[in-house]
């Protein structure tokens, strides 16, 4: 695994698609838990970034993770925005300086970026947030010496659908305590559309 | 305007601008400026409204910020690591109650700090 | 609508109509009503504005009143003293995230008395 | 002393005149220490009070108070609103069924008002409020046999103006703690000009 900034650039370009062709998707799990706007925030915030994203030269991974972080925090509007953007900006922070990126750097880039959703959404894992789909993701880059892009979407997905066993205790969905049972958290949905395309671009390159 | 400045943060923009119309009515010296709204001024909030909102409210003497409801807190505390190097604290008292205690302390020439914990021990 | 009624009495009209624009994102399937400003929508509060609301947000399962500073709890007493019949709680709980968790409460089909205690728990 | 349907009426016109009269000053008083709308809202529920009591035929003292409870309530618009209004509607229940009304149930009818405004304001003496002048003054007519027009103006200003003294602790000045020192109190100077309109009525018909 060794990704240049093309292939950041293709992980969030194929992020952009799932997300855009999901984006009433994620507004609708969004609407059972919350204020019905996931989807339309991550849709603003990702077709930004590719926009922006093309049209500039990079030479290095974390000058595009750096600018893909401003633009979904000021974009984004929601609690993702904050989250997301923290999530690439510390992503960016790790990866500094090493061109292109193995797994080892891109392992601890993801650990760098769930500490930072976990620090600044004051979040563990079980809260039916995100963090329950980025940990087992991170984990996985962790304890595997040869990441297999179907095992990244497996793994991100599983965790996903665990999300629907849980009870929110975080963000707007926090409120609606025993009865968020039963559904999907939006922003683990949208976590598993970045990891998906992710593993895409993996096999692409592998 | 020698005094604490106010920024209100909440997820509405409305409630934001009626919130600085009754300030208005009893505090007049003092920089009150909202940051309500996404930047379409949808439901939701800005970080870039709320560096911005920082920027205006600082006269030196620092500046206070309250907000509203969940996410608004992060985009705040985001904001204010931006916004170096204005001198900011984040009020976790109710927005529209603590604000006005707020905005009544900075008008009676009281340190960040003073207004800061004002506001604390009100509520 | 089978649902418990949300009253949003504010000093100012702007607040409560950002309020309910704020809980009508999350909670759709409730009465929210507000009761903002005077009748000439200056700041302050209106009983009468205040009753016709209570009576607007009662389908029968009764009404909490959510109100923002000092005066504006007199007006709300006033009201609920004459709007009887109607079942009516006043909640102390901060306004803008007071009627939040109200609504949201209200919205799962809690009782009056279960909002009220759900709310009153949260602050 | 003995009050008839049109002496209350006067009592009203007065009122409303020496309101009309010190609007300006009433504001000022109520920017010192609170949101500078006290003149305006007394004018506008005094004004109503005397605009519809004078379309009226009234047979008895308790129905013009009881008409002037209810227009102050939804006419004043601030916390002076709901206490006037409060103050003259038990008023106006304390001397129900007599008429003209004697010295003995007006004193009635006004230690009714005191105990109404402070029920609905949670207030005591010693606040900085209106009820730092109704109490004295409820106060002389209980220990007074025959009450003197002169001395009911006289200790309503006296009270008055000690409200300057007083920190408040109830209301939009509670805020200003310490700072609201050195300022009268913006109810305590229009329960003013209702005693002095009052005494004045009392003199004409003495
Ligand atoms: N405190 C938090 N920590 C981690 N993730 C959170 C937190 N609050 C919210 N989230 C995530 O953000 C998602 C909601 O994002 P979004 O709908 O865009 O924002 P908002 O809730 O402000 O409308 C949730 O589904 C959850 O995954
Ligand atoms: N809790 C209270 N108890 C008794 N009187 C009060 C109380 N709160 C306010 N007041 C009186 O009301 C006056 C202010 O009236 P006004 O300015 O019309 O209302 P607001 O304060 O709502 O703007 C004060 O000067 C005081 O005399
Ligand atoms: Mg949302
Ligand atoms: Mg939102
Ligand atoms: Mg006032
Ligand atoms: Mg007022």
């Amino acid at each position: 695994m060794e990704l240049h900034v093309k292939d950041i650039i293709q992980w969030l370009e194929k992020t952009n698609e799932k997300i855009q062709l999901n984006k009433d998707y994620l507004t609708a799990l969004d609407q059972a838990v919350g204020d019905s706007d996931h989807g339309i925030n991550m849709s603003r915030g990702f077709h930004e970034v590719v926009n922006q994203v093309k049209t500039k030269d990079y030479t290095t991974v974390s000058d595009v993770l750096k600018d893909t972080a401003m633009i979904l925090m000021s974009k984004v509007g929601g609690a993702s925005g904050p989250l997301f953007g923290t999530a690439f900006l510390r992503f960016s922070m790790g990866v500094k300086g090493i061109d292109p990126i193995n797994q080892d750097a891109f392992t601890k880039g993801l650990e760098d970026a769930l500490a930072g959703i976990m620090q600044r959404g004051k979040a563990t894992t079980g809260e039916k947030t995100m963090v329950d789909v980025w940990s087992p993701v991170v984990n996985y880059f962790k304890v595997t010496t040869n990441v297999q892009a179907d095992e990244v979407t497996q793994t991100a997905k599983q965790a996903m659908e665990q999300t629907k066993e849980i009870m929110a205790t975080k963000g707007r969905a926090s409120y609606f305590k025993e009865k968020s049972i039963g559904h999907i958290d939006p922003g683990a949905a949208s976590s598993f559309y970045i990891f998906e395309a992710l593993s895409e671009v993996i096999k692409g390159e592998g | 305007m020698d005094r604490v400045g106010i920024v209100l943060i909440s997820h509405s923009s409305k409630i934001a601008e009626g919130l600085k119309e009754l300030i208005s009515q009893v505090i007049t010296n003092i920089p009150v400026i909202t940051a309500g709204g996404t930047e379409e001024n949808d439901i939701g909030t800005s970080i870039d409204k709320i560096m911005e909102a920082i920027h205006r409210a600082d006269y030196g003497k620092g500046v206070i910020l309250f907000y509203d409801i969940g996410s608004a807190k992060m985009n705040a505390e985001m904001a204010i690591e931006m916004a170096e190097p204005a001198e900011v604290m984040l009020s976790e008292a109710p927005l529209v109650e603590g604000a006005y205690v707020g905005a009544v302390e900075s008008g009676m020439g009281k340190s960040l700090q003073e207004v800061y914990d004002a506001v604390e021990k009100a509520f």
